[in-house]
């Protein structure tokens, strides 16, 4: 039985909190899937970490320039009204706190709002981080969107991490296939439920504890 | 569609508060943003602490709003220049407060606060009465002074062409501490001698990308500082 | 008149030393000087620390150099990737060291080196295993990581057209790091996709001012390293 | 009596010693002039503060651009090949080491090479820096030119500055209306004497002791 959000699903909530006019950086994976399902009268302005403001879709064959790619070095467009710089000017607009949004794959969220994304610490493995530990710190807003669980059942939401970190308290909300949940100060607490998912379903498959939605009664 | 077109100067500048802390791009006349800075003195603005390379020249622009009595506080690097009379006058009368700061540590300072660092160290002024009371270091051998970022509340900027995003291109030395100090301020209001339509700036040549610009008013024949001066011109 | 270029790829490098630190431009296959560092790979010299955001894709280009085992250090962001083969294989086996500095840190010192300052504060990296030995310092109730500056002896670079005073101009997001190190490395060598005449490049829209860089090479059809590794080409 | 070097040829004595190719900031003053005096078969590129590197000489009253002007805030022109940006690099040119050679006009300057052209530490007066605290500390060699005496006579030329410094340590050689100077270890030492100075008047006229020029034989 499938309950809960598809990936897509997922984006597009996440879409949803995104306000009009914000500047977005997207991940690789579920991240880069929210550019489709930018609300009506929404528009989103995406930089990606090589120096460009304005990415746009993924060009046709003939469109394509070898020069023009993205963080994940994938081939893009510019939209109308683009910039191109180089990367301390791209990286102050991360680190200088310009951006609005920065949307991101985990491995591990921590109920602290700690994330670990970048390296599972295995000792003999290539480590590489990217831009991934600027962005966490830099970004106004770090949205997480992920699948509850890993392929073989263990949380991701967990109470702390236990692998390395990428940034430590900087999470702001989470975005799973079971729900949307929030980064407080008493740990993590319950927005949304997917369609079909009920809070204990949420709960036993949180390695923590997760509060009830908060009254806004 | 992001439209950051704001109708008029008087509208883009009338939620500056006293006591704010204002950028005013420009390196003496060449990228002074004469039309802000005068529909601030309309606005009437008080305590203000401004953050420019000089303080004014003649009785227009930026040398008027410190004769109006709305600036409390300059930091610069060069107060004094030819055709500056207002600020020494304020200055001698203890009406104004004064923090020199060289021009490239200024500079640095200020595009710091614009990419999130907080301090950084530098050479200049070891060795000098403007490091006093600063922190000092070595690194390699030498000596270096450590210096802060420097943000503000606002910055008004002059500009040869904005699009509707905020994507912005100056007009040759006009450039100077404009796009410095459009990345460390809060809320960037800038004047542009035209607007031009979305996509009408080629993307190589943006100087200032959109993401650091707030407010766009097109001015589009703005007065020049040394015209002023030349005419003998007065603000208000 | 000052003139920087030079006839060829092969003099263009030829006195890069064994034990020199070596800056390559380049974001992936994006703005990699392909036909600089096969020049380099000809040349032979040893023992090279480089930096670049990446190790190399294919057996091209920075790949084909770490597989020449010339490059004892690599100092990266991002040492995987799927076309990675070479560096994956010699760091496994010891024969090459790492230093992975997060992707903003690392273009932030080597912006440092080039303007002169030796160390500067971040807050990237606080409270992780790469801030593990850095000094760390609050500012304003946050706590932030010193980072020093990078230097190198060298800069590969690959840019869409040069003049012959080294002003350059680069094609989207080719630019990436290469401004950057332009203005670190003692020793900046270019190649130009295009030598334009002197005052072909508009004053507005030169990307790197020609004080940063000291030979320039035309390169009229730089291969393309993606283009390389679809076609399974290897170096030498 | 006239003797000695004036202003132009100061200059002109200055410019034999920057090598072709260089890349030079001239202050205000004697320093301008230097640009009159090329030697053939060089080029020097002209760097000012505010923003332009290929700086060129002033211009017709047609091609004047009120945007278009030097760090002392006169109207000049841009060379073929020049090139405008901002404030931030601009000064990383200079701080970064980049520049290799300025020439300052001084109120003072010292044997062990501090110097001393921004305050005359006067209370009351107002403070005026500039960039002349990052040009001495930032550009590879600073020549200061000067007249060796002031107007009243008294020497420019001294042991220790008695303004407040500008920096401490910095000048390479002194260029005056008398002679011209090297700053050493063991303080100033004469290179060249002007035509119809004796090194007994420049010895006279200098705050402190001067060695004679290093024997080259």
């Amino acid at each position: 039985m499938t309950t809960g959000w598809t990936r897509e699903q997922i984006a597009a909530r996440t879409a949803q909190d995104i306000p009009n006019g914000s500047y977005v950086n997207l991940g690789i994976g579920i991240p880069e899937l929210v550019a489709k399902f930018v609300p009506e009268g929404r528009e989103f302005i995406y930089h990606t970490e090589n120096g460009l403001l304005g990415m746009g879709l993924p060009p046709s064959e003939d469109e394509r320039d070898l020069d023009l790619m993205n963080a994940g070095k994938k081939y893009v467009t510019a939209v109308p009204g683009a910039a191109y710089f180089h990367h301390a000017d791209s990286f102050s607009m991360i680190r200088g706190g310009h951006l609005d949004v920065c949307v991101l794959g985990t491995m591990q969220v921590a109920a602290n709002g700690d994330i670990a994304n970048w390296s599972t610490g295995v000792p003999g493995a290539i480590p590489a981080v990217g831009g991934a530990m600027d962005l966490v710190q830099g970004v106004k807003q770090i949205f997480v969107v992920t699948q509850h669980t890993t392929k073989t059942g263990e949380p991701k939401l967990v109470e702390r991490c236990s692998y390395p970190l990428t940034g430590a308290g900087v999470v702001s909300r989470v975005y799973t296939n079971l729900a949307v949940i929030d980064i407080t100060p008493d740990g993590f607490q319950l927005v949304d439920l997917a369609p079909g998912v009920s809070f204990d379903e949420v709960k036993n498959k949180t390695g923590t504890s997760v509060l009830p939605p908060a009254d806004n009664g | 569609m992001i439209n950051k077109v704001c109708p008029s100067v008087t509208q883009a500048v009338a939620d500056i508060p006293d006591g704010a802390t204002v950028m005013v791009g420009g390196f003496g006349a060449s990228g002074s943003p004469i039309e802000l800075i005068h529909a601030l003195i309309d606005q009437g603005a008080k305590n203000l602490t401004v953050i420019n390379n000089n303080t004014g020249n003649g009785e227009v622009g930026l040398a008027a709003l410190i004769g109006n009595a709305q600036v409390s506080k300059m930091i610069c690097s060069f107060p004094r220049s030819s055709q500056s009379r207002l600020f020494p006058e304020f200055y001698k009368q203890g009406k104004i407060e004064l923090d020199l700061v060289p021009q490239g540590t200024l500079a640095e300072r200020i595009r710091a606060a614009g990419a999130g660092i907080p301090a950084f160290y530098t050479p200049t002024t070891v060795g000098t009465v403007l490091a006093q009371g600063k922190e000092q270091r070595e690194f390699d051998g030498r000596t270096y002074v450590m210096e802060h970022w420097l943000k503000a509340d606002y910055a008004l900027i002059k500009c040869e062409a904005a699009d509707p995003l905020g994507n912005l291109i100056y007009n040759k030395t006009a450039r100077n501490f404009s796009p410095l100090m459009c990345m460390a301020a809060k809320t960037t209001i800038v004047q542009a001698g035209r607007l031009v339509e979305r996509g009408g700036i080629d993307p190589e040549h943006v100087v200032t990308p959109g993401i650091f610009v707030n407010r766009v008013v097109e001015v589009s024949e703005p007065v020049h500082e040394d015209t002023l001066i030349a005419e003998g011109r007065c603000y208000p």
